[in-house]
């Protein structure tokens, strides 16, 4: 249906997005460690997205990921946020792993079979990810007095993000009473709880921001995003679009 | 690892492991100048797999389809973990990682000279899994046998890997040409950009060559540069045949008699000044190591205060 | 600009000058009320100017023609031309520039909302040249009367010049709806995101609008917010249906006795937000600014070093 | 003539990347007043690529601009490296404009009398533009002691890129002899006077740098770019690609 298809390019999406801001940390992390774990993460979320996007059905997952434009993309806005530095990085990817877990959990046990069994999958890949994010958190909030103030700094640059993650659209609304889709909004209070608990363990304060608003209350879920997005897309797309009837 | 002045029957028994074929391992004597040799070799190949990251990272985001995309991370991530690997056993000779990477930022230590050119369609991704995989893999099935053991069985698994990427790296090709003119155009030219430089990867000719010699009877190498280049040729003749592919190269033909392939002459002098820090990225691939380190100084000091306060129980001062 | 302690005398004059439809000029004497309105007045145009760079900048390097990307790289460099006549016209006021940059990037003045809303596609620089500059263009025309001179003289110049952008831009949109039906779409989609913005441009009703009082006897404004308001839509419509668009507004519709059209509520809650720096954009147009500057103050003072150096006859000691 | 468009190829591409360089720093310069002079340097140079390729002829100037491939382009390597940072701005627009000056000169003598006209066009526009950049060579080397330094640095990052402005194409050797084209190599001596005089207002010492290769001989003027280069027209072409049956 036109709301399967929708939902799982929302999930599809953020993955698909965020990994791709996560491709660009490739040969420029701080450790060779976090170099693998990154692009470990990168390849997770790849694979959800290609999961979801073969989910969505009514086009290919490469047809879906190369051949849209910017307004059908339906992912949040914290997916497209520029790179940023290694603080930004460590606050994005808690702060979007802390709810998309929350989200998946939920998910698997979603009346669609597959949708179900995508989230079973992935509840496993991201508890991995959010504990290696959740991992800095804690070094560089309780690290040095400058780690500590450039995490603030990310959180303070991601933080306006997160009211957008737990507002439902009309299709998870919809969803959610067939029984299929998760409802956003009944995360928050796990994700909120998360984030104090790690906060408390990183010895920083709770992020607290207002929420930045979409236009006239549409966001990334409806396929209005930030000026970020559409370098990513020239870029991710670039190839792609030039050899238009080209196979891979 | 007690003695330092050379000991005659600590000698006497690591020239006897050598001989026996046997492995060398971290408690065993060594002299200094097989520390010294070995530490250099697997520090350059450490580096090789680290600066190699760049030039196929650079098409990580631009990949064209979702599976090239993940195929290619996943390949870039593998190089990350070969250096993991390969400073691991560097260090089991008494080397420092962080050490080895300033050494490496700073010029001091080399890496291969391959990854000092630029990457310029996505053609040259699946050119590199062929051609330069494939050289690498020739250089290194050998080390696989090499008498230090920790390198040795860090060999065993990188040439596995690399095998499966050479595969995947020739497989890409084969899709490419079977595509529009367009792909087909971007794998021929991009073949004719690494060619040469791939026979380059195999080092200077016997004749020139300063390290063989020692290595071999150390049974740190196994074959010469010559011999593993012929091979390689003879080996690149045939899958540029199936693949549908020229090789830039007019003098390369069957020699009946040798039993191998003729080929023609190198450029020598574009080797030597790539080597000498003069290729096309050779600034732009150490700057770029660089730039990651110093900004990434921060995080691993925040790293280490971190694990000093949780290791000095200041948990209790909350 | 001797007296500080007002003078009946001074004072009568300024108000005559007013009275008489005349021009305040730098060297006449003006209440200190009215150089802060002034100064407030011109500093948030020029800071609007500079900010409004950001929107249409961002899709300089991504035109989809040379023609398009000569008329938009000219419009943008056109604004910053704008915002050098209006700092200057602050300046004959006593204000410094360096002074009201700070104020900007600190968020101690404001800047026109409509540049914290996002350029999503080629299609909002035509919807931005049309709407927006339309609606400044209805704001600044009364301006060319203001009481103060240097202002006056700029806005002619500037509303001349914004003209002829909102042409271009109008003529963008034409060119799009002659297209594809996906620029067609583009161009709609545009417009449903900058209709109530930019009818929000003219600022609160006047009911609520705090300066419009004083401002109108100085007469450094000439009509009511709602005055321009009404007359932006009534010139909008037809412009619309030439286009062949929908304005995003289902009450929209002629009312014959009013002899204007009638249009549906503002969200004016939406503008409180933007206005006091929750808007999509607002943060990142700031820090933006602020980043470019910071990045520029070495560059900045080593102009002025050498300026310095020149200025005290260093020359000999080469 | 195939060489005629491969000359107005390089010559317009030159300017046309240059000018993309130049377009990043819209918002970005350290003044109003450079904003304004940097957006007219990028403005002029983009009207000569458009008079240069539109004398190439045998496409229209936004089929050469939107929908080439990179290895079409004949720009030289110095015009796409990255952005920098002021410095390297200032460093390499001197460097550009004192070389494209001596063309532009020796070109208005061109027995193509378009080619004569847009040189004669040029000279005038160059002139100013070279101007600039040398006053700001002279600012910042002889400004603060870190002004200097990062005048050095920038020039350290744009000299190696200086050499392959000497080195004639064939096709640049052809036009030569039949009067229409210039030969680079004979700008050399007047590039390295002006260079020499400038460096000494400017109390600094001339940069001096091997030059980097091509790949086996082969650089900007036969196709053979830098990374920087796909990104670039990823951005560049990005709205022509997606939408390649639109006119705007």
């Amino acid at each position: 249906s036109a709301d399967l298809e929708a939902y799982c390019l929302m999930l599809g999406d953020d993955a698909l997005v965020l990994s791709h801001r996560l491709q660009e940390w490739s040969t420029n992390a701080p450790e060779l460690e976090d170099e693998v774990a990154i692009a470990n993460i990168a390849l997770d979320l790849l694979g959800q997205a290609r999961l979801l996007l073969t989910r969505a059905g009514a086009r290919s997952e490469d047809e879906y990921a190369f051949f849209r434009a910017e307004h059908e993309f339906r992912n949040v806005r914290l997916t497209e946020l520029p790179r940023g530095d290694f603080a930004e990085l460590t606050a994005r990817l808690f702060v979007f792993t802390t709810w998309r877990l929350a989200i998946l959990r939920r998910l698997t046990g979603s009346r669609d079979p597959v949708l179900a069994a995508i989230a079973e999958k992935g509840v496993k890949e991201v508890t991995y990810h959010r504990d290696y994010a959740a991992r800095w958190v804690v070094r560089l909030g309780d690290g040095t007095a400058y780690s500590r103030d450039r995490m603030l700094e990310g959180f303070a640059v991601v933080w306006p993000y997160v009211g957008e993650l737990f507002v439902p659209s009309d299709v998870e609304e919809r969803l959610v009473s067939a029984g299929v889709g998760v409802d956003p909004a009944s995360t928050e209070e796990e994700f909120r709880q998360v984030v104090a608990e790690v906060c408390a363990e990183a010895r920083i304060p709770v992020p607290d921001a207002a929420a930045i608003p979409g236009v006239a209350g549409r966001a990334g879920r409806h396929g209005v995003h930030t000026e970020a997005m559409g370098y990513l897309l020239a870029e991710l797309q670039s190839v792609a679009r030039t050899h238009p009837e080209a196979s891979w | 690892m007690t003695a330092t002045v050379s000991d005659p029957d600590l000698e006497g028994q690591f020239e006897s492991t050598i001989a026996r074929d046997q492995r060398i391992e971290p408690r065993d004597w060594v002299p200094a100048d097989y520390r010294k040799t070995m530490i250099r070799m697997i520090a350059q190949h450490a580096h090789s797999e680290i600066i190699g990251m760049q030039p196929e990272g650079n098409w990580i985001t631009r990949a064209p389809s979702l599976r090239r995309k993940a195929i290619l991370l996943a390949k870039v991530q593998d190089e990350a973990g070969h250096g993991l690997y390969l400073y691991s056993a560097a260090e089991t000779l008494g080397a420092d990682r962080t050490e080895l990477t300033e050494n490496l930022i700073e010029g001091k230590q080399k890496y291969s000279s391959i990854f000092n050119y630029p990457t310029l369609t996505f053609a040259d991704v699946g050119v590199i899994g062929w051609l330069v995989d494939g050289a690498a893999i020739c250089n290194q099935v050998p080390l696989c046998r090499s008498s230090y053991g920790p390198y040795a069985r860090a060999m065993i698994r990188i040439c596995k890997e690399e095998s499966f990427h050479q595969r995947q790296g020739y497989e890409l090709l084969l899709t490419m040409m079977k595509g529009t003119p367009a792909q087909r155009k971007m794998v021929q030219e991009a073949t004719d950009r690494w060619w040469w430089p791939s026979l380059m990867m195999f080092g200077p000719p016997d004749a020139d060559s300063s390290h063989t010699a020692q290595s071999m009877a150390w049974k740190i190498k196994r074959h010469t540069n010559d011999e593993l280049r012929q091979r390689f040729v003879d080996m690149s003749v045939p899958q540029a045949e199936a693949l549908g592919v020229t090789l830039p190269d007019p003098e390369l033909k069957w020699n009946a008699e040798r039993g191998h392939h003729d080929f023609g002459e190198i450029d020598w002098s574009e080797f030597k000044a790539v080597v000498s820090g003069n290729g096309p990225c050779n600034a732009q691939r150490t700057a770029h190591r660089k730039k990651a380190h110093e900004q990434g100084a921060w995080v691993r000091e925040a790293a280490a205060a971190y694990a000093a306060k949780r290791a000095g129980g200041d948990d209790d001062a909350r």
